[in-house]
């Protein structure tokens, strides 16, 4: 029963979470959602690692959904790469579950408890099956799944412009999607299959023509808006500092993980790192990057909102991740790969952290949190961890993460791309700092004392071990950086 | 055989310490003297067995060739002593000068200074570049509260431009060209004959430039306006981290690349190095031309300390084997006097509340022993006998003489002239010059005199004992010579 | 080169999708948008018929025409229709806009021509599709086959999207608000109370055709599910709604909704039990081709519950707020 | 290049359509006007998936005796599974206009956007 069960594993990773948000809305009950909330982030975390068990030794998991065989039907494919993300994600939903049995600053009305947790489950699952799926169209289903989830999600804010927020990110996420559709409308006019690996030989034999140019054009701005690639990043802020908090916790580190998952799979499986492709893809990307992490920083150290200041700051973040995907090369897939890792975990910290300050204080305005530190120490100093991570500090994963980006860089022989790239960090330390300054030496602006109270176990519990994991990768990098170089084998071998 | 690490851990397991004891500022205080005296037997031990610690002490490996490692060499260990022996002495200045001062915040102050300590010595004992930089960073976040530590409109803004310089050279250059030698170097770790031996010499001097402004802790101009800003700080800090750890971390910093990254060989045919040399060389002027010119005594000992550390930058750029004999023996000589200059400087500020030069005519007679101090350090800062400093000055002279830079010597020269006129201003002044009332005896209390008074004295001593660091040295371009 | 009359047909229905197309975004009142969106609705959805994608039609004839339509009619409010709707596009949306048509433009010179038999599409995949989907499933309508077996999973996903928009309108809409039972139905007009709720009955049986039938035509869960729930919602517009939460309360409606989606992830998980893998419907019955039977049947049924459960919900959720909102 | 103008002329009405679509995306100020330009926009892509599909002379794929030429079924199932997507973001976005008429009073984005931003009390 067990063994079989296993060899279910890469579909029982989406549908489970599936089916338990379907039975969280028959049920109908808060405390039965929440319980099962909570199992379903661990089965889906270890679901994940046994994942990364059978893939490890035996190489890639092929897994054909209703017994067809790709390319007629769908196909779950696993590989070093997908358990990568799968691991990433999951363990982040798992923390920012828990994280939300706590104090919610969510706007709820009656009834809507159970709902907002199914929505929850869907939105990983959607997310998850992306990942998993080796199938374009399917990509595209989940994706929704996903998106409408987190709209929803966002919308749950207590402020209202939590409603504008959901509402632009809704349409331009549904202007990408369909950018993405038309993409996949495209290839398979070009190929006539939807099967990645069989998109990537078909494109390999048939040669690149205009239609296929434009499909990876349409790809690149429809992920590039769900990924939050700069001139795309309209949504961003205002979604993460209007959403709940335990909602911006989740997305910060799911949501634009996996739309850059997806593009780091279409752009180099489909297309090819070296696919004479008339288009420069690579200057495309680098140049996105390049204005997302030197502009982010900038508008972030201007920003008024500390939740807003750090979504900015993912903005600044994850065009790291996109210059290392712009590079085309395996180490700059690995780096990539290490630095959304990374990423991820410090801003999940992060912003746990911002969000049991600000449940406590009652406000997300920068300029109200003079010396809040010397009430909320535990926060505080989390939250300072996590800037100096921002920073790429040694001794932090971030500055794992930059030592990787910046040595792909030398080696794709681009080595004044280390320039922004140490300046982007600069300006983030310049944001970093600011703050810094207020929580610690900035007189008190609100009754600090009254704003005291106990930390509740899952607030701090999954801090705890979120930070410890922060701690631990930037000690110990190896175990990602392996895993992510052999990842990227795993990618690049597949393209050409 | 204890591992070197210990003293890295003790001083932040000392921080901890002072934290837990909060509470109880005897205990707290009793921590913070023991940590101090137990780093200090920690590097003693190291000195004195040597021989049992040629090993490399991995800490942690974050990535394959990216570790946090540590080991023991002649220079970390000047660098390590130096600040091994200064901090108890300055412990129980910082105690009784935070005490006359009324300061609410000690235990934070102390927390941090272990925390700055410990990244002191973590540089000094560093085995290769990331283990160096990652220390380099702590100490400065560590120091930013210290710097702003009483947290008014001043020491904030000071603390800005103390933390945008140091961290834009380090993120912008530093890091660069750490990057740089990872990737195109043979590897990070310190070994002697350095890491660039495979480059092109375009690299090589990309990288010396990157180096030399990227270490803002050097002070270098036109990096040097965080020091002078730094002075907000108390005066505690000002003598141990802003006369011994942070500067001398930078100019370690310095030395150890040069010796370590780039090696001598390789340095002496770089061509940009002969015009690199005159930035330090410009800065020791400069720096003490302006010095000349401060009238507040913490301003001007702090242009003197631009001035000083430029001495050792300098020397290490001359990269030879005399240079670097004085180069490292000036990080001693100049610790001991510049810390001496900075608790009396603490001392008159807290009993005679005078700051401005100008208002301390006839001072001396009422505060003897302080300003009997501040003589004496101001001649080993000069490099006059019976001092040290005029060993270490020496063989910076004889250095820039190996490689014919008279000019160089000059500038040496002048400068020491310089600071002959506006250090010693300050005590022939307060002895010489009357009073303009008649003052009472205003002499501190035994705790704030008797470190001031202990560190003049082992500037006086190191006179006498700097064949013990010349030794320690030449073993050092012994080394070098036959890797 | 396409001479038939089917092509003509084609390019004159283009010309009038263009036209109402451009009608719309010159639209001003938001009334007016909403009529010509279902117009524009239905003349797509008679070039999809010109174009064989019968099943499709029938969806966007549902959807598009209809469902939408409800929804947007739910949300418009008098006040908007002081309000000018049009302005002319400012400098940057043109730029964009053009410069995206511009680019699928320059792409279309590579596309193959409509109709063209000899292309990829028509070539790789889908020859299974058509030649083998008779023996391996066994029913008529390969689009039911495709849809239901071969892409089951897709479909599977389709119908959480259906449930997820269900919860996200619940959840959206249910905040903060207590029910409030409107007193009469809301059409008031007496001939329609006489004849619709004599006509009910027939849409309900009408969409338990389309549900049966769809192996055979066009049609199926999907379709069945709009058509199953419209007919309710005209029920609840016609009448008191208290009358349909009598018949059904908000409870299970939305219990409905989740229902049909647990009926399409256990009959996956029913077909792993049974030694295949998820959503492999051969292994549910003795031969192979009833198992297909059974399964895309019970999907469909899956399918059904959930649109249709959605559709009411939906409903519920957009006419309170609309009666409380005011 | 006969064959170029009726042979293309389907994608470049959907491409017109496209266009139009954005446009209302991008320029318009009333949020229900946008979701309109919005279902506008993805038909688009609708109609170039389905003539993608299309075979002269095909007939619709439904199996029967005497017809062997079938328009292409596959891109069916992915539009019919589009159009349901597309209904779901259209009916959760006119939720979230709901919900934004009750805070605000009106769905007109300029107006909102116009307002000086208020940050909402302290609460702690």
């Amino acid at each position: 029963m067990i063994s079989s069960a296993l060899k279910h594993l890469p579909v029982l990773q989406v549908v489970v979470p599936l089916l338990v948000a379907a039975l969280c809305v028959l049920a109908g009950s808060r405390f039965l959602a929440r319980t099962a909330l909570i199992l379903t982030a661990l089965v889906m975390l270890s679901i994940s690692l046994m994942l990364a068990g059978q893939v490890y030794p035996d190489g890639v998991i092929s897994y054909a959904l209703g017994g067809w065989p790709p390319p007629w039907g769908i196909e779950y494919r696993i590989d070093m790469l997908t358990v990568f993300v799968l691991i990433t994600i999951n363990l982040v939903n798992l923390a920012a579950a828990v994280f939300a049995l706590g104090r919610n600053d969510d706007n709820l009305g009656r009834g809507a408890h159970a709902a907002f947790y199914a929505a929850w489950l869907l939105c990983m699952a959607g997310l998850n099956g992306m990942v998993v799926t080796n199938d374009a169209f399917n990509v595209f289903v989940f994706l929704e799944i996903s998106s409408l989830a987190t709209y929803v999600l966002i919308g749950c804010g207590r402020d209202p412009r939590a409603l504008l927020a959901s509402y632009r990110y809704l349409v331009m996420g549904a202007v990408g999607a369909t950018f993405i559709l038309l993409s996949i409308g495209l290839l398979y006019m070009h190929t006539g299959t939807l099967n990645l690996t069989d998109l990537a030989q078909r494109i390999d034999a048939r040669g690149a023509n205009r239609t296929v140019i434009m499909a990876l054009a349409f790809l690149i701005i429809g992920l590039g808006i769900k990924c939050a690639m700069m001139p795309l990043h309209d949504w961003l802020p205002n979604a993460y500092s209007f959403a709940p908090n335990s909602v911006t916790v989740l997305l910060s580190g799911t949501a634009t993980k996996v739309a850059l998952y997806v593009l780091l799979r279409f752009v180099h499986d489909l297309f090819g790192v070296d696919h004479a492709l008339s288009v420069p893809v690579d200057i495309v990307l680098v140049a996105c990057a390049i204005s997302g992490m030197l502009v982010a920083p900038l508008i972030a150290l201007r920003e008024s909102n500390l939740k807003r200041m750090f979504a900015w700051s993912s903005v600044a973040q994850i065009s790291y991740i996109i210059l290392a995907i712009g590079l085309g090369t395996g180490a700059g897939v690995a780096a990539a790969l290490v630095h959304l890792f990374n990423h991820s975990i410090i801003k999940v910290a992060v912003f746990m952290a911002v969000g049991i300050l600000i449940a406590r204080t009652g406000t997300a305005r920068i300029r109200h949190l003079g010396s809040v530190a010397h009430t909320h120490r535990f926060a505080c100093y989390t939250l300072l961890f996590g800037g100096l991570g921002l920073i790429g500090l040694p001794g932090t994963p971030g500055f794992v993460s930059k030592w990787v980006l910046v040595s792909a860089v030398v080696e794709r022989g681009w080595w004044w791309l280390a320039i922004p790239v140490l300046a982007g960090s600069l300006a983030s330390a310049a944001y970093v700092w600011r703050i810094v300054e207020i929580l610690w030496a900035k007189p008190a602006d609100i009754p600090l004392q009254q704003t005291r109270s106990p930390l509740a176990f899952v607030e701090w519990f999954p801090l705890v071990v979120v930070m410890g994991l922060v701690l631990w990768f930037g000690l110990h990098a190896s175990l990602v950086t392996g895993w992510a170089g052999l990842a990227a084998a795993a990618l690049t071998g597949n393209g050409s | 055989m204890i591992p070197v690490s210990a003293v890295v851990l003790i001083p932040l397991l000392g921080a901890i310490g002072i934290v837990l004891a909060r509470r109880h500022v005897g205990l707290r205080n009793l921590v913070l003297v023991l940590t101090g005296i137990g780093n200090l037997a920690m590097v003693g031990h190291i000195a004195l067995n040597l021989s049992g610690y040629q090993e490399v002490q991995v800490l942690f490996e974050t990535l394959p060739g990216l570790s946090i490692a540590f080991h023991v060499e002649p220079l970390g260990l000047v660098f390590g002593l130096t600040a091994g022996i200064l901090w108890p002495i300055t412990s129980i200045y910082a105690v009784s000068y935070l005490d006359a001062c009324r300061d609410t915040h000690q235990t934070r102050f102390h927390a941090l200074f272990c925390v700055a300590i410990g990244s002191a010595m973590g540089i000094a004992f560093s085995e290769n570049l990331f283990t160096l930089f990652l220390f380099y960073e702590m100490l400065t976040f560590s120091t930013w509260p210290l710097v702003t530590h009483s947290r008014t409109r001043e020491a904030v803004s000071a603390g800005r431009v103390y933390l945008g310089v140091l961290l834009a050279s380090s993120l912008l250059l530093f890091l660069l060209a750490i990057v740089l030698v990872g990737n195109y170097g043979s590897g990070l770790s310190f070994v002697p004959g350095g890491q660039l031996a495979s480059t092109s010499p375009a690299l090589v001097a990309v990288l010396l430039v990157l180096f030399v402004f990227g270490i803002g802790k050097a002070a270098v101009m036109p990096l040097h306006r965080w020091l002078p800003r730094a002075m907000v700080a108390p005066a505690p800090v000002s003598a141990l981290l802003h006369a011994v750890a942070v500067v001398k971390a930078g100019v370690f910093s310095m030395l150890k690349i040069t010796v370590y990254i780039f090696g001598y060989d390789l340095l002496n045919v770089v061509f940009l190095r002969d015009i690199l040399i005159w930035f330090p060389a410009a800065t020791v002027l400069v720096a003490s031309f302006i010095a000349m010119r401060q009238d507040d005594i913490k301003a001007r000992l702090a242009y003197s300390t631009v001035s000083q550390l430029s001495y050792i930058v300098t020397g290490a750029l001359m990269a030879n084997s005399l240079a670097l004999i004085g180069s490292g023996m000036h990080i001693v000589m100049h610790a001991f006097g510049k810390i001496t200059l900075f608790f009396c400087a603490g001392a008159i500020m807290i009993c005679s509340g005078k700051k401005y030069i100008s208002d301390m005519n006839g001072l001396g007679r009422s505060m003897p022993w302080t300003f009997g101090a501040f003589f004496v350090a101001s001649l080993s800062i000069a490099g006059l006998p019976p001092t040290g400093g005029v060993w270490s000055k020496w063989y910076l002279a004889l250095g820039a003489l190996e490689l014919g830079q008279v000019a160089i010597l000059g500038v040496l020269m002048l400068s020491s002239l310089m600071n002959v006129y506006y250090l010693l201003a300050v005590p022939l002044r307060a002895f010489f010059l009357p009073a303009p009332q008649p003052q009472a005896r205003l002499e501190c209390r035994p705790a704030l005199i008797g470190p001031l008074v202990l560190t003049a004295l082992l500037s006086c001593a190191l006179f006498f004992l700097s064949g013990d660091l010349q030794g320690l040295l030449a073993d050092l371009t012994r080394r070098m010579a036959s890797p | 080169m396409i001479t038939t009359i089917n092509a003509l047909v084609d390019m004159g229905l283009l010309v009038v999708l263009s036209v109402s197309a451009l009608m719309l975004v010159r639209c001003n009142s938001p009334l007016n948008t909403i009529i010509l969106n279902a117009l524009y609705s239905f003349t797509i959805c008679s070039l999809f018929v010109i174009m064989d994608a019968v099943d499709v039609a029938f969806t966007e004839a549902a959807v598009g025409a209809g469902i939408s339509t409800v929804l947007f009619l739910c949300v418009i409010h008098p006040d908007d229709e002081s309000g000018r709707l049009f302005v002319w596009p400012g400098p940057l949306a043109t730029v964009v806009a053009l410069a995206t048509g511009l680019l699928l433009v320059f792409g279309t010179f590579d596309m193959p021509l409509y109709g063209d038999p000899q292309v990829p599409v028509h070539t790789h995949l889908v020859t299974r599709f058509l030649e083998d989907s008779g023996t391996e499933i066994g029913i008529p309508n390969v689009v039911t086959s495709v849809l239901a077996s071969y892409r089951g999973y897709d479909t599977l996903g389709e119908v959480v999207v259906v449930f997820t928009a269900g919860t996200s309108v619940l959840i959206l809409l249910a905040a903060g608000h207590a029910r409030q039972d409107s007193g009469d139905g809301l059409i008031s007009n007496s001939i329609l109370r006489v004849v619709m709720p004599r006509i009910i009955p027939l849409v309900i049986l009408f969409a338990l055709y389309v549900q049966f039938h769809g192996d055979y035509g066009p049609g199926g869960g999907f379709q069945a599910g709009v058509i199953l729930g419209a007919g309710l919602i005209t029920l609840a517009l016609l009448t008191d709604s208290r009358i349909m939460q009598g018949v059904i309360s908000e409870r299970w409606i939305i219990r409905g909704m989740a229902g049909g989606v647990l009926v399409y992830g256990l009959v996956g998980v029913a077909s792993m039990l049974g030694g295949g893998k998820y959503l492999d419907y051969s292994v549910l019955a003795q031969s192979s081709t009833d198992g297909q039977h059974l399964g895309i049947l019970l999907i469909e049924i899956g399918v059904g519950i959930t649109v249709a459960f959605t559709m009411l919900s939906l409903f519920v959720s957009f006419n309170r707020s609309g009666q409380t909102g005011d | 290049m006969t064959d170029a103008i009726p042979g293309l002329f389907n994608y470049w009405v959907a491409i017109g359509l496209f266009v139009c679509g954005l446009v209302m995306i991008l320029d318009s100020r009333n949020m229900i006007r946008k979701m309109v330009g919005l279902n506008m926009f993805q038909s688009a892509v609708f109609l170039l998936f389905i003539t993608m599909g299309k075979v002269e002379n095909g007939h619709a794929p439904i199996l029967a005796d005497g017809i062997s030429r079938f328009s292409n079924p596959l891109p069916h199932v992915l539009i019919l599974t589009a159009i349901v997507v597309g209904v779901a973001t259209t009916a959760v976005g006119l939720a979230l206009v709901v919900r934004i008429r009750r805070a605000y009073g009106t769905v007109d984005e300029d107006e909102i956007f116009d307002r000086p931003e208020v940050e909402p009390e302290i609460v702690p």
